[in-house]
């Protein structure tokens, strides 16, 4: 469905393109384009006769027909209230709305959409036009489109189309299309056609994952044929076997995406805290800087999401570096070796920066649009796919980790950070710098923090609560995992989401919140300095 | 408010009751006894079969190069590391790898850490004031009086370790070597039965030392006391018996002549000195 | 920017007392505003302070009141519910406010409720809540269960022919009693158990993988499946992101939502969620001049061309024209005149339509039905012919069957209960006022 | 402090405590004179407003003091008291609902109305027994002290530390405050208590029950600060220190340094519930927000502003915080919490040790590095 949908905005796109393309010189002035009938046809009709008006503009083969239903579908269609002439809206954000004449396509500029009577759409007719749109791409030349078409078949099989469906079939078609095609025929059987037919439906269905034909068996079930309620019924279990599997592998991808996102947003605290010792409560507003920059980025760059996204992330991480090393200037250099009192202070910083977001930028959430190559998801079959997103934010959560690693073991500053870490005063003497270390750590932690702050955009809020809400999750994490050790994080953070995603589907949201924090208290009981404990002096006490 | 004035009463009562720390048997056999002890950290084996034993009212140098296990033994022996196997007896009554820290102090075992730990927030006095014998358990603690004997106690010990001058200063403002002495006034307080001693002259002065020594020295006989010491010089001045130490167990004892000639010895230890 | 904003406002105010300064000579009306502008609720309740400070700007530039001024005394309650209770408290016995705009959630207004009614003060609530209330001195112009939810389910039942259902909300008192209150419905509709789901989520539920992958089995059940969703505010945007990203449209199972309007999806990228749809009593693209005034009067005064308006915006613009219109009837600012004189008065809403206030301190509102647009605008396709009356109390629930709000003498009581007869708190009064 | 009085009159002999106790009696004489003997309009009068807002502020600084109890002699730092404070509020929440009987909108005389418009059948057991004054108020102090017994137990008998310590008990409260927004837990959800009518008869509404109110919880306070101070002026009070500056030496010494943990902390969870109860009725609500995280920390923060260890620090920080609040949220509603937060930041750069370290400042000279904060730099 997301497919389709993007397809239809994606046609938007190029509906001006289009209407330019088919200027009409097919009509001289005198004579009335018959295109102004249908429109003002569709227009005029009530929902009930909502489909007689798609039909007519379908069958009137007009070249113009697929890029007005697209308009009517995308809720583009409006009419102006003096003249009573249809256009297209081309833009409609804000007072004045851009239209276009359908008929020419040429561009009618700017107009108060107060003058303008939209031509609403609702559901019901919004499934059927896609059933339409679909059928028309059916014989489409584009394999994608064609593809996309099929999938979007799927229970939109009707009398009128069954026929011109079953000739399509006949001809040589890509497999994919051809699979689905019979799948959403055999569900139109399953549904309307007679006993034998109904039969040959389930032998189709039987081991299709794909949700719609196990409605349709669902329903057969229920139905009165006993004989063929029952072969459904087998076809059900045989189907519930394979599904099993499916959910188990779900279960666990939850578990492992939530589990990345927690390391995200820990990571940088990790270091913060866990290497520098500083109670740094600021830490989830520098996450929210991240995300703020991302959309930010998309605001310098309107219409490449997906360019805006990749920028904001050294974007991302230089702003909460710097905000980082802003912090650590002013403030934490002047609290060394009282970590305590680095809580008080950053919590300080940390409602400022909040009440800043909410006065500079704006106390409402920010909307950040997932570029298209990110949104869907990845079909692995038709009960099990993967959610892009989250799949991306796992894989940066990983990256993001692995980079770490090497910059603390590999290279120099990493030594530096843990000789200073261990013993200031030897490393001092050693011809550390150890105030520029501290900057160069924090700065590292902090710039961490705006990565996730530009991961989490697209999975949450953007608003100024954002880091309030990840800012305990994030402590659970590193202490969980031991104070100090980046493994400890990792391990921790995916072992919470996961146990999380598992007691969720039995024990509810909250509940299953509730019981991995008392195991987390618990299990502190047990290993009194988290999953890695940390070794050597510094340890002890 | 009257449960705690009920409580308030009760520390006479209290101390009436307190029972007095079960006596330790060493009719027969030494005070102190480690049989075929083994600890090892995550593969590095710290003590290998320590065979130990000392006689009451003992004093025993122990030493040995870094490394060699010394802390380590002290660790084991006060309850702060458990043994992977052996035994570890005080007297012949007492099993110490059953109890714990506060349980085998409680028995009279004290013990003076390598780097001095006072309590810096509080007063000399106040330091010796907890170390002092008592019963230390909450109620008595919270309802203690400062009674004129236990004054009198402190400031005698006070005298002992020349830090009479800074009775009420916090303990926070000592110089190394007089943290030393107040962590041996602590000791001293506790009236231990077997005293562990670990580098005590480390960062001390020549007349410092001399005064420590004595102080050790005069100990004897009524405590047994066990001292580790890098410092030969410190150990001949005080040694009878001596220890050495090698990778986690004993390479040589006897009296220091007997042990500064043992070949053995002089390779693994003294041999660096040369 | 809202520093700036108080300055114009204290300009504005300068100009007015200066043109004015007969009348200014008179003390003025003092309205307290009490909505967080800090902390969790930030996010919804600063638009309705700014938009009381802009109505009462324009009350101002008509002349104010009966000759007399308005004076903004706005008041920050943090998002937390105790300084709720002081701040009204503030407001009513040391700023001596003549009437209250506030609250956005129920527990904030369960916990000024005492105070006004101790302080006898007046307080206009702008938010759709559960009913199950009706104080003598609080006016709810936002829509009451019977104004929103179940007309949604008529629409998704009779037009989308919807037969099975998810009930989905965060862990509070409105969904779980709008939720009783449908099941309830639903039950009495013919609606078996099986096709009742429901689920419950803490605020600010930012995971919803299973949940929504739990929604997607439910509705391949055969028969067609919408969720009714009252998930409060930061929890919709991962909520609608999952579903997107599941894949399940508004044409597989459609969304109707009852806390989530344009303000909401000015935070969201509503090009996955086209066709979900909202049942409110205004919404910002309703086609109507009275609208647009106000929307343009709006953004001018935001001084920002997105800035978008919702309903329980139009809930302040009502409450504020029925106080203004109550003060001119009784001619003063007195409260009990004002109890007297607001009921039945009628002022026109932005849809077009006129809202009464009811005797039961709730008020007449259309029911709308929109659809979300990319533009993150609704477009409405099913609207109420006539306006309903909000319900103080549920028929659905048997608690409350019985009761009924009615302020006018000689009744005079919030929870009249028709069997028994008898005012049920009020008799309660009655027992303490004789035990002291 | 060497003293051979009983250990519970010690701390009256202290000018710390003297001025403490001073300051609050007076203040207390003067606002009730304030509030009762000057006519309304006189710039003097104390409004019941200002009286129930000073017993806020005096319910804040009672848990200030508790908190200051385990983290400045203990080195415990607690980021979950507000669950010991918020248990402590529901105790008394509970008393005041069934308090209310019929007189609720339901005018059901057992359940209160969030149970019937929930569709409760009958009152949960562990609401049973809450109409009963002494009851409820016995459970002011047991809630909190158990939950601090049994959570105490484990963590200090597995030696839980530093941080790790810290971020458990703030793992308790927030795991607790999820579960009190359920509301199949039968405390009323987000919603909490409220709606209350009368205290032990008298009518809460009423301007009397305030002052009444706002005096019990100035004694409170004063109970409170003398219990601390006798206990940390006592031999356990020095011992405590020597936990929380050195716990493996403490040990050596032959003190049960979990028990003496186990204790202190109990006393300051019961401290922290009385205040809640306290609280409870001069607010008019009790609800699962108080259990928040941030809540807690920002107790912290009071004390840490106050000055860590003084106790009296606690008392000025929380008021001065509260006080700030009230004042800022008024005049500069849009820009309040810069002022707080800047207030944070700059008492902790430039006043180390808290307003108390100022007062402190002319007397004894003291060493720079403050060995109450040096061991959980370790950790």
């Amino acid at each position: 469905m997301g497919i389709l949908r993007s397809l239809l905005s994606l046609r938007l796109a190029s509906l001006l393109v289009l209407l330019m393309a088919i200027a009409a010189p097919a009509f001289s002035q005198t004579e009335e384009d018959p295109g102004q009938a249908l429109l003002a046809n569709l227009a005029d009709a009530s929902p009930r006769q909502m489909d007689a008006a798609i039909e007519a503009i379908v069958n009137s083969g007009d070249p113009r027909a697929r890029s007005w239903l697209d308009a009517f579908g995308n809720n583009r269609l409006s009419r102006n209230k003096d003249t009573g002439q249809v256009v297209v809206v081309l833009r409609n954000v804000g007072r004045d709305w851009t239209i276009a004449d359908p008929l020419t396509g040429e561009n009618l500029g700017e107009i108060s959409r107060r003058e303008l009577d939209r031509v609403n759409i609702n559901n019901a007719i919004r499934g059927k036009l896609e059933g339409v749109l679909a059928m028309l791409d059916l014989y489409s030349t584009n394999p994608e489109i064609q593809r996309a078409a099929a999938e979007a078949m799927m229970g939109k099989v009707n009398e009128p189309v069954i026929e011109p469906l079953n000739k399509l079939l006949e001809q040589d078609l890509p497999p994919r299309v051809r699979d689905r095609l019979e799948l959403a025929v055999a569900i139109y059987q399953l549904e309307q056609g007679d006993a034998q037919a109904k039969a040959e439906a389930i032998t189709v269905l039987t081991g299709s994952l794909h949700s719609r034909a196990r409605a349709a068996l669902n329903n057969a079930v229920a139905g009165d044929d006993p004989a063929i309620a029952a072969s459904a019924k087998a076809a059900l279990v045989s189907i519930e076997q394979k599904l099993k599997m499916n959910r188990a592998a779900e279960t666990l991808y939850f578990g492992l995406s939530l589990g990345s996102v927690l390391v995200l947003a820990a990571i940088g605290l990790a270091i913060t805290f866990g290497v520098m010792g500083v109670i740094n409560m600021a830490h989830g507003e520098l996450i929210m800087l991240g995300a703020y920059t991302t959309w930010g980025m998309q605001q310098l760059l309107p219409g490449q999401p997906g360019l805006a996204l990749i920028l904001s992330i050294p974007a991302g991480f230089m702003v909460a570096a710097l905000a980082g090393i802003a912090i650590e200037r002013s403030v934490i250099q002047y609290l060394k070796g009282r970590p305590l009192e680095t809580l008080l202070a950053t919590f300080g910083i940390s409602l400022i920066l909040q009440q800043l977001v909410r006065t500079v930028i704006s106390p409402l959430n920010r909307s950040v649009t997932t570029p298209e190559w990110m949104s869907g998801s990845l079909v692995i079959n038709d009960a099990l796919s993967l959610t892009l997103n989250r799949l991306y934010v796992i894989g940066f959560a990983l990256v993001v980790f692995a980079g770490l690693m090497l910059i603390m073991r590999k290279t120099r500053l990493g030594l530096e950070v843990r000789a200073v870490t261990q013993n200031r005063a030897m490393a001092r003497s050693m011809g550390i710098k150890a105030t520029r270390v501290d900057i160069m750590t924090f700065a590292l932690g902090s710039g961490v923090a705006g990565l996730a702050g530009v991961a989490l955009s697209q999975i949450t809020n953007v608003g100024p609560n954002l880091g309030q809400n990840y800012i305990i999750d994030s402590f659970m994490v590193v202490v969980f995992g031991g104070v100090g050790n980046l493994w400890g994080t990792l391990v921790a953070g995916l072992t919470l989401g996961t146990i999380n995603q598992i007691l969720e589907p039995w024990a509810g949201a909250v509940l299953a919140k509730i019981m991995v924090l008392v195991m987390i208290i618990l299990f502190i009981q047990k290993r009194p300095k988290g999953l890695f404990p940390q070794k050597g002096r510094a340890a002890e006490g | 408010m009257s449960m705690f004035e009920q409580l308030a009463n009760r520390d006479r009562v209290f101390e009436f009751l307190a029972p007095a720390a079960s006596p330790v048997d060493v009719r027969h056999g030494p005070i102190l006894y480690l049989e075929d002890v083994n600890v090892s950290f995550d593969g590095f084996k710290a003590i290998n079969n320590l065979n130990l034993t000392i006689d009451d009212g003992e004093l025993r140098c122990i030493i040995g190069p870094n490394g060699a296990g010394k802390t380590t033994m002290m660790d084991i022996i006060t309850g702060k590391t458990r043994p992977d196997t052996g035994s570890v007896w005080f007297g012949s009554r007492h099993n110490l790898l059953t109890m714990n820290e506060p349980d085998i102090a409680s028995l009279g075992i004290g013990r003076k850490f390598q780097k001095p730990t006072v309590f810096e927030a509080l007063t000399v006095f106040e330091n010796l004031e907890l170390a002092m014998a008592a019963d230390k358990r909450i109620f008595p603690t919270l309802t203690a009086i400062m009674k004129p004997e236990y004054r009198d106690r402190i400031d005698e010990v006070l005298d002992m370790i020349k830090l009479k001058t800074l009775r009420d200063k916090p303990a926070g403002i000592l110089s190394h070597g007089q943290k030393q002495w107040l962590e041996i006034g602590m000791l001293l307080m506790q009236k231990p039965r077997l005293l562990l001693v670990d580098e005590p002259v480390a960062g001390m002065t020549e007349q410092e030392m001399e005064r420590t020594a004595e102080l050790l020295t005069s100990l004897a006989g009524k405590q047994s006391v066990v001292v580790v010491e890098h410092d030969m010089g410190f150990v001949r001045s005080i040694a009878r018996q001596v220890t050495v130490l090698h990778q986690g167990s004993v390479l040589a004892e006897g009296t220091m002549d007997q042990v500064s000639n043992d070949p053995e010895v002089i390779k693994v230890y003294l041999g660096e000195e040369a | 920017m809202s520093i700036k904003k108080h300055v114009k406002l204290g300009l504005s105010a300068l100009a007015l007392s200066v043109s004015f300064h007969a009348m200014a000579a008179e003390d003025p009306i003092k309205v307290g505003i009490l909505h967080s502008l800090s902390g969790t609720m930030a996010i919804s309740e600063t638009a309705l302070k700014d938009t009381m400070e802009m109505l009462i700007e324009k009350q101002n530039e008509q002349g104010g009141v009966n000759g007399r001024m308005l004076e903004a005394v706005v008041v920050d309650p943090a998002s937390n519910w105790p300084l709720f209770a002081e701040k009204a408290r503030e407001l009513l016995e040391k700023e001596k406010v003549d009437v209250i705009f506030g609250n956005w959630t129920s527990v904030s207004r369960k916990s000024v409720l005492p105070v006004v009614e101790e302080l006898n003060g007046l307080l206009f609530y702008p938010v759709q809540y559960e009913g199950e209330e009706s104080s003598e001195n609080v006016f709810y112009t936002g829509a009451a269960p019977n104004q929103q939810a179940i007309p949604a389910v008529n629409y998704l039942k009779n037009e989308l022919g919807v037969e099975r259902w998810v009930l989905a909300g965060t862990d509070y008192v409105y969904p779980r009693t709008t939720n009783r209150i449908l099941e309830t419905y639903l039950k009495d509709m013919g609606v078996a158990e099986a096709d009742i789901m429901i689920n419950y989520t803490p605020f600010g539920h930012s995971d919803w993988q299973s949940i929504v992958s739990d929604i997607k089995t439910f509705g391949s059940a055969g028969k067609k499946t919408a969720v009714v969703s009252t998930i409060n505010g930061d929890a919709n945007v991962p909520f609608y992101r999952e579903l997107g990203n599941q894949g399940i449209s508004s044409s597989d199972i459609p969304v109707v939502a009852f806390s989530v309007g344009e303000q909401e999806l000015s935070g969201i990228d509503t090009g996955p969620l086209v066709g979900h749809l909202a049942a409110w009593n205004y919404f910002m693209s309703v086609d109507n001049d009275a609208n647009y005034d106000f929307i343009d009067a709006w953004v001018e005064f935001k001084g920002d061309d997105k800035a978008v308006t919702n309903d329980p915006m139009e809930a302040h613009y009502i409450g504020f024209n029925m106080y203004v219109e109550a003060v001119k009837k009784a001619g003063t600012t007195d409260v009990e005149a004002i109890k007297e004189a607001i009921i039945g008065v009628a002022v026109p809403n932005l849809t077009g339509g006129i809202a009464t206030m009811m005797p039961n301190h709730h008020i007449t509102k259309p029911v709308l039905i929109g659809e979300i647009q990319d533009n993150g605008q609704f477009s409405v396709v099913w609207e109420t012919s006539s306006t309903v009356a909000g319900d103080a109390w549920s028929d659905f629930l048997p608690g409350s069957r019985d009761l009924i709000a009615d302020w006018r003498a000689p009744m005079k009581c919030g929870n009249f209960n028709v069997k028994t007869g008898s005012c049920g708190a009020s008799a309660g009064e009655q027992a303490l006022a004789d035990a002291e | 402090m060497t003293s051979s009085q009983n250990w519970l009159f010690r701390p009256f002999q202290e000018r710390s405590t003297q001025i403490f106790l001073g300051v609050l009696i007076t203040a207390l004489i003067v606002v009730t004179f304030l509030h009762l003997f000057m006519p309304q309009d006189s710039a003097l009068h104390v409004s019941a407003y200002t009286v129930t807002l000073l017993g806020k502020y005096l319910c804040y600084a009672l848990l200030a003091v508790a908190v200051d109890l385990v983290w400045g002699y203990l080195g415990i730092l607690s980021l979950g008291h507000g669950a010991f404070f918020a248990l402590g509020g529901y105790a008394m929440g509970m008393y005041l609902m069934r308090q209310i009987g019929d007189r609720g909108t339901y005018g059901d005389p057992i359940l209160p109305d969030f149970m019937v418009f929930l569709n409760w059948q009958e009152l949960p057991w562990y609401w049973l027994g809450f109409d009963m004054a002494w009851f409820a108020f016995i459970m002011v102090l047991l809630a909190p002290g158990l939950l601090a017994l049994v959570f105490g137990f484990l963590a200090f008998r597995s030696r839980v530390t530093g941080v790790y310590l810290s971020i458990i008990t703030q793992a308790l409260t927030f795991a607790l405050m999820l579960a009190f927004f359920r509301n199949e837990m039968g405390f009323g959800g987000n919603n909490g208590l409220t709606d209350f009518r009368d205290i032990l008869g008298f009518n809460l509404r009423s301007d009397a029950t305030r002052l009444g109110l706002f005096i019990a919880t100035g004694i409170a306070l004063a109970l409170g600060y003398i219990i601390c101070r006798a206990i940390v002026t006592s031999k356990l009070g020095r011992v405590s220190v020597a936990c929380r500056d050195a716990e493996a030496r403490t040990r050596f010494l032959g003190y049960r340094v979990e028990r003496v943990q186990l204790f202190v902390f109990v006393i300051s969870a019961m401290l922290a519930g009385v205040a809640g109860a306290l609280y409870v009725p001069q607010v008019g609500i009790i609800n699962p927000s108080e259990f928040s995280p941030l809540f807690s920390i920002e107790i912290v923060v009071w004390v840490a502003l106050g000055g860590r260890a003084t106790l009296y620090g606690a008392v000025i920080g929380a008021i001065l915080v509260n006080y700030a609040k009230t004042v800022f949220t008024g005049v500069m509603p849009d820009a309040w919490l810069f002022a707080l937060g800047a207030l944070f930041v700059l008492v902790t750069v430039f006043l180390p040790k808290g307003i108390a370290g100022l007062l402190q400042k002319r007397k004894k000279a003291e060493n720079d590095d403050d060995p109450a904060t040096a061991q959980e730099a370790t950790a």
